[in-house]
């Protein structure tokens, strides 16, 4: 570990930088880590200290050529792999065509996956179907796995008539309870320290249940990330403790997250399990999630897992990545994409050709312009229907108070 | 019906709960083992097991997020935050998240959380050990709010608190634990032979709110919730005035058709809490009052409350309402 | 005299302190290179050094927690909330330190911090990006608590707060960044042209504690503060009636003699924010109104505010107050 | 690192428990840390890596005889060493005395530092006169290092009319400027992320000012720890941040503190070097604090430390530790007594004898009477003089607002 650069002069402490910015030439340290180079620890009896060069290392199956290898390969079937492709590319199209939309103003506000499309999806997949799934606004993937119909997803989004939490919050702050999906919340990290609890419950009632949650490198800042980690430090839940450190929060590059260089490596004096892996290797997030989900299952815990990756795009809509960071930064990420390197290991493998990929883009660009030109037949956000005024005052208590019916009546809609 | 005061009570109200639903866990810090550095929890490790009371990390915001996750997951958690003055460690958890799952997700999840804290001053606790944030509370909308004043309401308000289906903050009037507070720190009755201190064992509740009227009179309202109930009533005898005196117990929601009957029957209102003035929940009362019974008012409402300062160790009785600033309030109500 | 808007105004305000003052200190959540996601400390870094004005890890309770130690240490940090809904993880640092500090020591120690944080709806936020909670710091003695409304007032009430040797919490209203809301979102000016959008480059302050008549009439006395007073004064105009509009500015302390004088007058008064109304601000003014003016009072004092709900995303101008629910409020008020 | 016990079974998670209760026979895992064995690393130039067997280990010097050795021996002077027994026996018993007068009611409450007396003296003797301390309640006597008259201190715990604050807090809530010694406040952890931007501050203004601050292993749950821990290994200021693991949170064990065993090796993912230490060895304490301190006057940034030590008495007067760990548990404490420990090293050195140590007590013991009974005519809290209640108006604002100044004519005190 690094981080440990002389410190700061007496006329005044350090304040980090990030390591390139507009005008500069993007630049990422060459990756040392090797493809297939770490063991596999047996998720039955793994302890923290035997995760430590997973912790310090980088889980990767797929070579930047596309050649699977090593002990963490999950060995997929092509089917499987197939699924894969297809649900990453789904989302990036429908990022697309969200983010369209919301220049139009037929959405407030959006927020894209792109780059990071490995992580809702892949480990998604590697859970078991009733796993609980706390996510940050960057794994809405997780609902396509789920089977949630896009038209839902869109309407939310829009804030229409049908949006399923009845206009009540931003776009992209999805809830789905039929796919254990929570209700995305804005404050970050809360849901992080509250998924451990989702796991002692399951826990409690016995349910061979698991409870995956996300954070960012930047809210892993905040209390909350403490908070989970030590809970499930002591009460060893089964809970897979997700750091995802794609570099930058909103303009804040890593370099403030923490002095350290690695996330990792922080839950093992805990006592936790941790791994490190590449977030732009799909293969590689299936088994570290499906080896920590193992040890769920066998009663041993929480695991913790810091995913490396690259925020591709801009923070949300309303940011300009271009001002904080070169526009070209995503091109010198080590890890390369998501989607094209799955698609190369299948080329590779001979399962996959250009023309398939064609196609299958063209199918989805086709499914979510289906499902765009369904959704605003409910309405959106720019013009409504929108919600009746009344659901203002519903749902804030089981039953509605008399001081809320009293100023519904006020509001006379 | 056994004589209890208001730490039994709580207890029973819990090893009730305990008892008839397995979905009921209780924790926080010192609860399990010790049972609580109030006794509120004592003994119900020891017969519940350590799955169903137990402590946790002393960090208010990871107790309050798991409490959180657990009542989204099926079960009823009933959390303690060891003095209300360390509830805000807490306090995004509960007005960021508790406050507004159910909304927010249109209705598709909610938590049940329970919050349990000793809240108020009187026990020389200075600063840090003093405070009665419930205004803190009453703002935000999704919450619940009790403020119990007796071993009779404490139990039956706690169970009705557990079994509600919102998130509840409950406030317990640490200073009241032993027996009321009538004021005077030289004379410290405990419950023995007071008429609230007799508690059925078994399960029963007093719902949400609803107020508690419990004197009668007909020249001023007095309202009031937790140790100042105690402290009103002797406010209200030294005054020598007919009072109705109400103890509030839910502050959110709060007893609309007894408070506005009862003030539009008197026609004068002083409001009673130990929090500071500024924004404390006496200015919701009264401004809600005035709206509702404006032309029946015969004089201004008073609020007789903590200063706006913060809460002192060794002057402590010059900072908590007397019986005499209340009786002078009341008798004030009076001159026009 | 330049034209500015409230962001220019606001950095304006940094830019003199950091130039005049080498204790002022400037951090936050993207404040530092990239100057603010709302622009307000667009340039300050470039201008004046990366150990002046910088980035900090993503933790509100961390940030406060240095600028608490900063100020002790002889500083005058000024901390950035990116959004006031992101204030809760800061609450206790805030409420339970910075505020009792002075009083905690005896005097020994105290800390200047000032806290700004964009406030309020409008803009699309949902539930989490719209929450106006001045209210939550009105209770807590030790903190001063300023809602500023326009180019000028930003500019000379934020001068004052950092100059402040108590903490003070800053609200902007961030729907008022680049122009007054007079409630209408399909007609949105820019501070083009307002008579308070004339703003000196140099330091000027506006004393902490004074509020601003910014309309005089003689029927009703209408109390507002942030975004809400462009509201309130097209709901006066729609309504017709000779009103007095007070811009609060400062809450903690508030104006007491500019209220009292006013609604002594008029004998009317109505209150508008934006946050929820139960323990809103709102109920403070209110009963502080009724307790200093209540033989003034020719009809019940109203108040308009946001509901007791949680901040509504596609419904948003359904939730906050409208022109014609003000106008409607100060028409009641002269009914009797 | 341990702390990997296998995990829940999935009828429910993991509670943990103490060691021993009340009726078990008290036990600790023997040590196995031999004192001297640790290398002293530069502390000019040290990286958190080269800190990773000082983390994991135990520094020690004195071993059960009494011998100092090793790279960590401070080498103290003779009169040093008198003067460190000295405080930690006046510190003792002024405690002792105190709890006696809390009997009695002329306190509301108490707090001992029993059984960790020389944290507080040990690492103030180490520091600079004008660096900072942030302590919690456990560490009082760093005053009597900083020459704070005892009367005062008195004062301050009897409320009565000459304490520096006025009768605003509990007793043991010191304040005292002079001695850079912050006011310490109920809320646990707070003390702890405070103190990185006091240091921070006499970075930016250049001065050769260290601070230090301490929190205990049960606070070190709270958001606070993670800030301090965080913000501090991004802006490297001169802090020393110790964690005092003395077993118990009032009747919650370190067990609920932390799945891990040990909680110096959590600042090394930081990039933060930290320290294991001995709490009642006097003078390893004082050399990790000497080392802490060239880190910091060398710009190198912060120091973690967990100074590993038991809570031999109850928590405060309000609590009965026999009901929740066996009474007699501290005797089994492998660290032994901080007191003993320093004396039987003189008494070995010759520089010592029980004779001069029992005159010590007694003269301590004297001048402990002498304080108190001077502190007592200026009133205490069972029979006041108190300040006035016009002091609870006085200082919440720099000056006294209209309504604090109405509220102050309507108590017309
Ligand atoms: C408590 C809180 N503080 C601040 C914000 C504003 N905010 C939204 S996203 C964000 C950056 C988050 O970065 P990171 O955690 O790294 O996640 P990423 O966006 O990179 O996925 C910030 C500061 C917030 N939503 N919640
Ligand atoms: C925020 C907060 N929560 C709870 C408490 C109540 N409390 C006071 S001391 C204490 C235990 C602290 O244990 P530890 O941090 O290990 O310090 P020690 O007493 O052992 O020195 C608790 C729970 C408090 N003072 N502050
Ligand atoms: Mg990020
Ligand atoms: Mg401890």
């Amino acid at each position: 570990m690094t981080g440990d650069e002389p410190g700061c002069d007496l006329d005044g402490f350090t304040v980090p930088d990030a390591p390139s910015r507009p005008g500069e030439e993007a630049h990422f340290e060459p990756w040392t880590y090797t493809p297939g180079d770490l063991s596999q620890p047996d998720p039955k009896t793994c302890t923290s200290e035997d995760t430590t060069d997973h912790a310090e290392g980088l889980i990767r199956v797929l070579d930047d050529e596309g050649v699977a290898s090593g002990a963490w390969n999950p060995n997929l079937s092509v089917d499987e792999l197939h699924l894969g492709l297809e649900q990453m590319c789904r989302l990036r199209i429908f990022d697309d065509r969200m983010m369209k939309m919301q220049r139009t103003g037929k959405l407030s506000f959006y927020m894209r996956s792109l780059g990071e499309e490995a992580i809702a999806i892949s480990q998604t997949m590697a859970l078991q179907d009733h796993d609980w799934l706390f996510p940050t606004y960057r794994q809405p993937g997780c609902q396509f796995v789920r089977g949630r119909s896009m038209v839902s997803m869109i309407n939310h989004c829009i804030g229409n008539v049908e949006d399923n939490v009845k206009g009540r919050q931003m776009p992209v702050h999805y809830t789905y309870k039929d796919g254990y999906y929570i209700s995305v919340s804005s404050p970050v990290g809360t849901q992080f320290s509250q998924a451990v609890g989702v796991a002692m419950a399951s826990a409690y009632k016995g349910e061979d249940q698991a409870t995956i949650t996300w954070i960012g490198d930047g809210a892993s800042a905040e209390g909350d990330y403490h908070y989970a980690v030590n809970f499930a430090s002591v009460f060893k839940p089964p809970v897979i403790l997700c750091v995802v450190n794609n570099q930058w929060a909103i303009s804040t590059h890593k370099n403030f997250a923490s002095g350290g260089e690695n996330f990792a490596t922080r839950a093992l004096p805990y006592g936790i399990p941790s791994l490190r892996v590449d977030g732009n290797d799909f293969l590689a997030l299936y088994s570290v999630t499906q080896w920590a989900r193992e040890r769920a299952s066998a009663g041993m815990g929480a695991t913790h897992i810091e995913i490396l990756t690259y925020r591709t795009g801009a923070h949300s809509s309303s940011d300009d990545a271009s001002r904080y960071r070169p526009a070209d930064e995503h091109d010198y990420w080590p890890g390369g994409d998501p989607i094209d390197r799955l698609k190369n290991h299948l080329i590779l493998n001979g399962d996959w050709s250009e023309e398939q990929h064609s196609e299958l883009e063209q199918r989805l660009d086709e499914e979510v312009v289906a499902a765009y030109k369904e959704a605003v037949t409910h309405g959106d956000l720019a013009n409504g229907p929108w919600p009746p005024a009344s659901t203002i005052f519903t749902e804030v208590y089981e039953e509605v108070p008399w001081h809320i019916q009293e100023q519904r009546e006020e509001l006379g809609k | 019906m056994t004589e209890m005061n208001m730490i039994q009570s709580l207890n029973s109200a819990l090893d009730n709960l305990l008892e008839s639903d397995p979905n009921v866990l209780i924790f926080g810090e010192d609860v399990g083992y010790f049972g609580g550095v109030f006794r509120v929890t004592d003994g119900l490790q020891e017969k519940h097991g350590a799955k169903r009371v137990f402590d946790t990390p002393l960090a208010e915001g990871g107790i309050a997020a798991i409490a959180f996750g657990m009542g989204l997951n099926g079960l009823r958690p009933v959390m303690e935050i060891q003095f209300a003055d360390y509830i805000f460690p807490a306090y995004d958890q509960i007005v960021n998240e508790m406050a507004k799952l159910r909304h927010r997700s249109g209705g598709e999840f909610s938590t049940p959380v329970t919050i349990r804290t000793p809240a108020g001053g009187g026990i020389k606790g200075g600063h840090h050990h003093s405070q009665s944030p419930e205004s803190q509370f009453t703002h935000t909308p999704g919450i619940k709010v009790v403020y119990c004043s007796n071993p009779y309401s404490a139990k039956g308000l706690l169970i009705s608190a557990i079994e509600c289906n919102d998130p509840v903050v409950f406030f317990e009037p640490k200073r009241c634990y032993r027996g009321p507070f009538y004021g005077d720190p030289h004379n410290v009755p405990t419950w023995k032979g007071h008429e609230y201190s007799d508690v059925p064992e078994e399960h029963y509740t007093i719902p949400l709110g609803e107020a508690n009227l419990t004197m009668e009179g007909d020249k001023c309202t007095v309202i009031a919730w937790g140790a100042m109930v105690h402290v009103a009533e002797q406010g209200i005898k030294d005054s020598g005035i007919s009072c109705d005196l109400i103890d509030l117990q839910s502050l959110v929601p709060w007893d609309r058709d007894a408070v506005v009957n009862s003030v539009k029957k008197t026609g004068r209102c002083v409001i009673v809490h130990e929090a500071p003035k500024t924004s404390g929940f006496g200015a919701e009362m009264s401004a809600s009052v005035q709206e509702r019974c404006f032309y029946h008012l015969e004089s201004p409402i008073e609020r007789v409350t903590g200063w706006d300062t913060p809460f002192p160790h060794s002057t402590e009785w010059d900072y908590l309402p007397s019986p005499q600033r209340i009786a002078e309030a009341i008798k004030r109500t009076q001159e026009d």
